[in-house]
């Protein structure tokens, strides 16, 4: 077999992942340079206005950082998930209804004073977030129902209700009919700080360091890495299995539901069908791009919106597609998961040759 | 309700299941070796742009399906490489397929949208389509419709009564003993993934050369996620996965309908309808028993040297 | 030193449809003198449209035209920050010193296409497949009764919402579900070709939207209701470069050409031909208004009394449907 | 307990003709692991080799690479004299060598039949008819008689095991590996099994058995070779070894105590007691054990005992009956059973699946029962679970002692010597143990013996075995399970019934 054997580490490789990335990007930005020069677009200059449109300036950095926000709380509960094995992809959803959770409290009483609102709506987006990723794990659990094809399909679901709400009795009667709620007053928005970073980044961090301790000092975070590890031995060493899937699927919704509200509230100052931009799904790429640690998500958010925001600049000098964006993290993806590989298995060459 | 709607709506069902069809076979295929391949969504996408592209300049609509199977089976080959080669997760592979299927049709093919493509067209099956009710239905549909009834056997056939079916399926269900019995599951698997993508591609043909003879972005719209459902609905049999795949399409006809008709139901709730019907046809049929399990082996990967 | 121009579209312009549509505008500017163009598409409403809005002004754009009705207030938000730049926003009502609101009026070709849709129909059932329920759709979809029933009163309009603008499969099964309970011309406020071939393939007749989409259907196709873009967005500019400019609501239709009605197929008979070209002229020279009273909705209430004309901003807020048509507005 | 009786007819036969396979200079490494060192063997006709050694002395992985699953690192196969190079299974097959592996390698969900020829069908298109007929008439030929239209996942172990040899002798095989064929039979199917040997062998064919039962080694051998850290240390004539005491020191190097010393103790109060539990394929079951005394399970696995143990352990619910652990009513402990002291302890015969995490240290593992004992308030104090783990694998001598290793690194025995010494830091006082030495070498086994009897003192034990031996070595009182039910309970001192297990474990019921 060409002389060389496959040989599996004893030790994973510990420096490794970083580079794995390193040539995976390299990989993937070939690839995707290869594909606009087939239509004819100038590959380097392409690179260059993706570095450029994303971090090259500060008001660049400004925006991709604001991206990351919703991506990096979206990703976090995702990699909860992921670390136990349970396979929610439907953060996608539970944004969505975190969002309209936050929204409800708005417009069930629009004239509370701030410290009651904001807190208010932070505790209805992870309610109704967490609900709606906690009916798929009671599913799984309870019925035996696929996770990943429940939260998919509750995915379209939220969407659809967001809209519904939207186009019907939550529509703004001054906005013409157009689907959108009223603008959120003053006392429902989360402010701006630095420039135009808005208070979010503080739940980030505060929603980073707790989920840090939790699951690497307390009992149930230990109970989490064994019933990820081996779920029958959880089972067989008494662990709440059941309960524990409850709990990173409510983790995670309420995490995205936090992120559905703080765009909402942040950046959109009102509820509209456009907050959904796919952010779950990219969520999903960061975390395992992160290999699910906390600390790498905060880079490898701000890295995919970057690529969001970076290919915006390659549309307008380039008028290249939007969809490039996702060619890259497709790539990207795809090519880390076959690069991790080499963190647990190496080529020997063969004795026998 | 008439029978004069009902039976528009049934035959309405099976166009709109056949896509779902075929690529519920394929995703079954590739399970049945023991792999599960969460880029249909992604390969469907793929195999439609493709069979646009090429009826669009050889106006040649059997030349187009094919290519777009075999075009697409090649593009599901990426996660071979990643899940086969290199122990990646499958479950995030698959993601990875549909991110980059759905980005990459929709570079390619943005200059393409409005463009129309040879196709294929309804026609009156000979003798069967003169049955009453069942000829409305069933036979007056097109070419490829008439091909999709067979494959539920074909496939039924492959797996259980020829050599490499059942070495197929032993791949699945224990790649150690098919490897102790002198086979090789790895390639086996290969040939699971190329083929379950080839399905796949022929669905996605389905919708930009039969069912409409266009192409767009997004045309596939979460089909291919019906389909890895179903996969579990059908218990991995190919005759179940017919039925729910005109169930589904059943239900798409149906929310239409119920608008033409006057429901007053706010469209997003309508819309909601195939989603719904999909997390509660899984719940009833999600309880154990025999006959009903998963490939033993699905979505474990073989490690190098086992 | 060139004038930069840039566009910023909700949609792939590739989708033959409306934001297509602006971008045959576009293009018509792009061969004017010191003129450069540029173009984002598929830019979400919302945080991600003021994005890049703010970058084009960064980046020292002279005149921006938004497209979508979602890009208002970011597009307001901007020009508060960029007075030195001229802001075109498409399909809304909100104007700034250095920003104007502008539209076309496509119900008016929308009314013509129901003369020809009425007079056509022998089931007195009209399928129409909408996009999204919006203002800019219901008033399409009122005017195009308006126009169905001014000359087949007893016609209703069956209306199935699908929640795209280009896809066409959805579209064409929406099409097919009207003609399986008896429509036998189907109209579109869609982008894709799809219920054209549905249509065809029943063998009843069309009615396409944004360009002549004969090419799709010509045994089906009666006219399509299309936009010229092409007829303002190079006026804008020259006012631009010749100082001209102020900010203003444009809301333009078939007198001055930013909308009209594609070719009729050749089984529209040339009685009704005459009459639609009638019909048309009147509207030009202001003699004939679509939304004149009475105008009932669909619960019977009285909403444009005899003898007014709904007003403008009655229009752009229509959330309502006239009698005749049947279906949810929501 | 029932003695082999050798009833080969044709022994000397094929006395002095060339060896089919010649192993030479066989080495084989894992990473850092060398497996094999150097192996020389040769593997004649009509011959039965057993191969012995410690748990992960290295004949798995010798087999292995002789029946192409693995590839020597370096070193020669010769087949009839002729160097071969196997990279796959199907090299082996074709060169004539076929292996029953210790787990079988059946696909469940397929017929006899089907797999018996799987990859050797003839055409493209397969009969299912022709296919078992095929294999009917094969398992004539060979006196192994089984259903060839059943599929696999309703066969019982011994079945199984027929259907694996039956995929040997379909191939033509000449040389056939058995890796520890008897640890899941019956004393019948044992027999049953040996006897088949003999017929094959007498016809020829070469044998290759594992096993850590010496009696059945010495039973069946006619040569023995000695594996011990990957080497040959030692090679023989089965006859030249008179008894198994003299094996036992030959293989472990020292003086191995063959049986035990198990003074009875005394009893104290009752800690499980069953009353007429039914349902879940069990029937009317009445079992009581008290502290003090060890109450073996006896039976072929897959008759109830795995329903009995989960009720038991709490991860099944009773369908029908009482079940009374420590004086509480089954729904009283559990689902909330105490964690330390007054507990239950459970010692399942999956270590590496069930009882521990393969890809987690030996700390971790260490906490998987343990934690509560570690926690305070939502905190888990990791630091002091090491110090404990340290002293447990030192206690219980645990190799390699190195606590971050991951539990993967650990051989069956001493994986099961830490579980064993976790499960014992609860202090419970009720210990189910299912089949704690299957696959254990004898100094393993030796050890965990050693540690149950031991403990007996402060706690009742449950113990399911599916040896004879075992049961007999370590049980104050056995009972057999027969179907789901217990068809007998009776003291280890009753001799006449002790005589009557094995038939009983098939379900004859003796008068
Ligand atoms: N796949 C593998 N990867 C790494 N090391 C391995 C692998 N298989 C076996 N080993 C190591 O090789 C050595 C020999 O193992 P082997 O399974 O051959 O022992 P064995 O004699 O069969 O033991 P047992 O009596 O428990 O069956 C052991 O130290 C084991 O840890
Ligand atoms: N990948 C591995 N890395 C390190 N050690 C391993 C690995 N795989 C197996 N081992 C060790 O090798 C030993 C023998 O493994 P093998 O797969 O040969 O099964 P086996 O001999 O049938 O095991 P057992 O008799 O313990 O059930 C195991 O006890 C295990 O500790
Ligand atoms: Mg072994
Ligand atoms: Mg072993």
């Amino acid at each position: 077999m060409l002389g060389f054997t496959i040989e599996k580490r004893q030790e994973p490789l510990k420096w490794g992942s970083f580079f794995i990335f390193l040539v995976a990007l390299v990989f993937s930005l070939g690839v995707s340079g290869l594909l606009l020069a087939i239509q004819g677009k100038p590959p380097l200059e392409a690179m260059y206005l993706l570095w450029d449109g994303a971090f090259a300036h500060d008001w660049a950095l400004e925006d991709t950082v604001l991206k990351a926000i919703p991506i990096f709380l979206c990703s976090l509960g995702v990699a909860v998930c992921f670390r136990m094995q349970i396979w929610n992809i439907g953060a996608e959803g539970q944004y969505a209804l975190g969002a309209v959770g936050a929204t409800w409290v708005v417009l069930s009483m629009p004239d509370a004073p701030m410290w009651a609102l904001l807190p208010l709506m932070f505790l209805a987006a992870a309610v109704l977030g967490g609900l709606w990723a906690i009916i798929p794990a009671l599913l799984r659990e309870k019925m035996g129902l696929n996770e990943i094809i429940s939260t998919l399909m509750f995915n379209y679901i939220g969407i659809l209700f967001l809209e519904f709400l939207v186009y019907g009795a939550w529509k703004d009667p001054a906005s013409f009919g157009f689907p959108m709620t009223i603008m959120f007053p003053d006392t429902a928005i989360i402010g701006e700080f630095f420039g135009r970073i808005h208070w979010g980044i503080l739940v980030c961090a505060g929603a980073a360091a707790a989920l840090t301790v939790f699951l690497k000092h307390t009992r149930l975070g230990f109970e989490i890495m064994v019933s990820g590890e081996n779920p029958r031995a959880a089972r067989y060493a008494r662990m709440p299995y059941s309960a524990l899937v409850v709990l990173v699927m409510g983790i995670c919704g309420a995490l995205a539901g936090w992120a559905g509200l703080i765009e909402t509230s942040a950046t959109l100052n009102r509820l509209q069908p456009t907050i959904m931009v796919g952010y779950g799904f990219t969520a999903i790429v960061v975390a395992w791009l992160a290999r699910l640690r906390i600390t790498s998500i905060a880079g490898y958010s701000i890295l995919l919106a970057g690529l969001r925001v970076g290919v915006e600049n390659l549309q307008l000098e380039l008028q290249v597609p939007a969809s490039f964006t996702g060619i890259m993290q497709g790539l990207i993806l795809l090519s880390v998961l076959a690069g991790q590989f080499f963190n647990w298995y190496s080529f020997q060459r063969s004795k026998r040759g | 309700m008439g029978l004069e709607l009902i039976i528009p709506i049934l035959a309405a069902t099976i166009q709109s299941g056949t896509p779902i069809l075929y690529a519920t076979l394929g995703e079954m295929l590739t399970e049945r070796s023991g792999v599960l391949n969460l880029g249909v969504e992604g390969m469907m996408i793929f195999g439609a742009f493709f069979a646009f592209l090429v009826s669009h300049y050889t106006g040649n609509p059997w030349l187009a399906f094919a290519c777009a199977g075999i075009l697409a089976g090649f593009f599901g080959l990426a996660h071979a490489i990643v899940c086969l080669v290199f122990q990646g997760n499958q479950v995030v592979s698959g993601l990875a397929l549909t991110i980059l299927g759905v980005g990459l049709a929709d570079f390619l093919g943005t200059a393409y949208v409005g463009m129309s493509a040879a196709g294929f067209s309804p026609f009156d099956f000979p003798v069967l389509a003169s049955v009453p009710v069942i000829g409305d239905i069933f036979f007056k549909q097109d070419a490829l419709v008439y091909l999709s009834y067979l494959l539920p056997f074909l496939f039924w056939f492959f797996m259980t009564r020829t050599r490499w079916g059942l070495a197929l399926g032993a791949a699945g269900e224990n790649p150690a003993a098919c490897f102790a019995a002198g086979l090789n599951p790895v390639k086996l698997r290969w040939a699971g993934i190329y083929f379950g993508g080839v399905l796949c591609g022929l669905g996605g043909a389905y919708l930009s050369l039969a069912y409409t003879h266009l192409w767009t972005n997004n045309m596939t719209a979460g089909r291919g996620w019906i389909a890895v459902a179903l996969v579990i609905f059908a218990f991995w049999r190919p005759g179940r996965a017919m039925f729910g795949a005109y169930l589904f399409g059943g239900i798409m006809a149906f929310q239409m309908r119920l608008q033409a008709v006057g429901a007053t139901l706010p469209s997003s709730l309508l819309l909601m309808l195939p989603y719904a019907l999909t997390v509660i046809v899984l719940l009833f049929s999600s309880a154990r028993g025999k006959g009903r399990q998963a490939p033993a082996a699905l979505g474990v990967n073989i490690e190098p040297g086992e | 030193k060139d004038l930069k121009v840039g566009f910023v579209y909700v949609s792939p312009i590739g989708d033959a449809g409306y934001s297509y549509a602006h971008d045959l505008g576009r293009q018509a500017v792009a061969k004017m003198d010191g003129v450069k163009t540029f173009y984002v598409e598929s830019v979400p409403e919302g945080a991600d449209a003021t994005r890049v809005i703010n970058n084009m002004a960064r980046k020292g754009y002279d005149v921006i035209f938004g497209t979508s009705f979602g890009y208002m207030d970011p597009m307001l938000k901007v020009a508060k920050k960029f007075p030195n730049i001229t802001f075109m926003h498409c399909s809304g009502y909100k104007t700034a010193p250095n920003m104007s609101a502008y539209f076309g009026r496509i119900y008016q070709s929308r009314y013509l296409a129901g003369l020809v849709a009425g007079s056509m129909t022998k089931s007195n059932i009209i399928g129409y497949v909408g996009a999204f329920p919006i203002p800019e759709v219901k008033r399409g979809i009122n005017a195009f009764t308006l126009g169905v029933r001014a000359v087949n009163p007893n016609a209703k309009v069956h209306v199935v919402w699908t929640k795209t603008w280009y896809d066409p499969a959805t579209e064409k099964e929406a099409a097919k579900s009207l003609i399986d309970i008896g429509s036998d011309v189907i109209a579109q406020h869609q982008d894709s070709p799809g219920p054209q071939e549905a249509a065809q393939e029943a063998g009843i007749y069309s009615i396409g939207y944004n360009s002549d989409m004969s090419e799709f259907a010509p045994k089906a196709h009666l006219t399509s209701v299309v936009w010229n873009w092409s007829a303002f967005y190079p006026v804008v500019i020259e006012k631009v470069q010749k100082g001209e400019w102020k900010a203003d609501n444009y809301w333009w239709g078939l007198s001055e050409g930013v909308v009209d009605l594609a070719p009729f197929g050749d089984m529209v008979p040339q009685d009704v031909q005459a009459m639609v070209n009638a019909r048309k002229a009147e509207i030009k020279n202001g003699t004939f208004k679509v939304f004149a009273g009475p105008i009932k909705d669909q619960s019977g209430t009285i909403r444009v009394a005899k003898g007014e004309v709904a007003s403008d901003a009655m229009l752009t807020g229509m959330d309502w449907f006239v009698e005749g048509v049947e279906g949810s507005n929501q | 307990m029932a003695e082999y009786v050798n009833k080969r007819t044709n022994r000397g036969a094929f006395e002095g003709e060339a060896p089919f396979v010649r192993l030479k200079r066989i080495s084989k490494h894992f990473g850092k692991v060398r497996a094999n060192h150097e192996i020389t063997l040769d593997i004649r006709p009509g011959m039965i080799k057993a191969l012995l050694g410690e748990n992960g002395a290295g004949k798995s992985t010798l087999m292995s690479i002789l029946s192409g699953r693995f590839q020597q690192t370096s070193g020669d196969i010769l087949v009839d004299g002729k160097l071969t190079m196997f990279t796959s299974p199907k090299d082996a097959i074709k060169a004539g060598i076929g292996m029953v592996y210790q787990h079988f390698m059946l696909v469940e969900s397929m017929t006899v039949a089907q797999n018996v020829l799987l990859g050797q069908e003839k055409a493209f298109l397969v009969s299912p008819k022709a296919q078992e007929k095929e294999v009917a008439d094969l398992a004539e030929q060979y006196g192994l008689p089984i259903d060839p239209s059943a599929v696999v996942s309703s066969l019982s172990m011994g079945e199984k095991q027929r259907v694996e040899i039956l995929k040997l002798l379909y191939r033509d095989s000449r040389v056939l590996i058995l890796d520890e064929p008897t640890a899941v039979l019956t004393p019948t199917e044992t027999e049953q099994l040996f006897e088949a040997m003999w017929r094959m062998a007498d016809q020829g064919k070469s044998l290759v058995f594992i096993s850590h039962k010496l009696k059945e080694v010495m039973a069946v051998a006619d040569e023995i070779a000695i594996l011990r850290k990957g080497e040959i240390v030692d090679e023989f004539k089965g006859s030249d070894v008179p008894n198994e005491t003299v094996l036992a020191n030959r293989m472990v190097g020292r003086d191995v105590e063959l049986s035990l010393d198990a003074k009875p103790v005394e009893l104290g109060s009752t800690v499980l007691d069953v009353q007429g539990l039914d349902g879940d394929g069990l029937e009317e079951i009445m079992l009581s054990v008290k502290k003090g005394e060890i109450v073996a399970i006896a039976g072929v696995a897959g008759n109830g005992q795995k329903e009995l143990v989960e009720v038991v352990c709490g991860l099944r619910k009773p369908v029908r009956g009482e079940v009374a652990i420590l004086g509480l009513e089954w729904h009283d402990f559990y689902p909330r059973p105490p964690r330390k002291g007054r507990s239950l302890a459970y010692i399942p015969e999956d270590r590496q699946g069930l009882a521990t995490c393969k890809y987690v240290d030996l700390v971790d593992n260490f906490l998987l029962t343990t934690r509560h004992s570690f926690t305070t308030g939502p905190f888990l104090n990791r630091c002091k679970a090491v110090d404990t783990t340290i002293d447990i694998v030192e206690q219980f001598n645990v190799q390699p002692g190195h606590i971050d290793a991951d539990a993967r690194a650990l051989s069956g025995g001493n994986l099961q010597k830490l579980v064993i010494g976790r499960e014992f830091f609860r202090q419970p006082d009720i210990i189910v143990a299912e089949n704690p030495t299957q696959g254990l070498d004898i100094s393993a086994t030796e050890e965990v013996w050693q540690r149950l009897l031991e403990v007996r003192n402060r706690a009742g034990i449950l113990l399911i075995t599916s040896e004879l031996n075992e049961a007999l070595q370590l049980a104050d009182r056995i009972a057999v399970m027969y179907r789901g039910r217990i068809i007998d309970q009776f003291p280890k001192s009753d001799t006449k019934k002790v005589e009557a297990i094995g038939l009983m474990m098939a379900g004859v019921t003796p008068e």
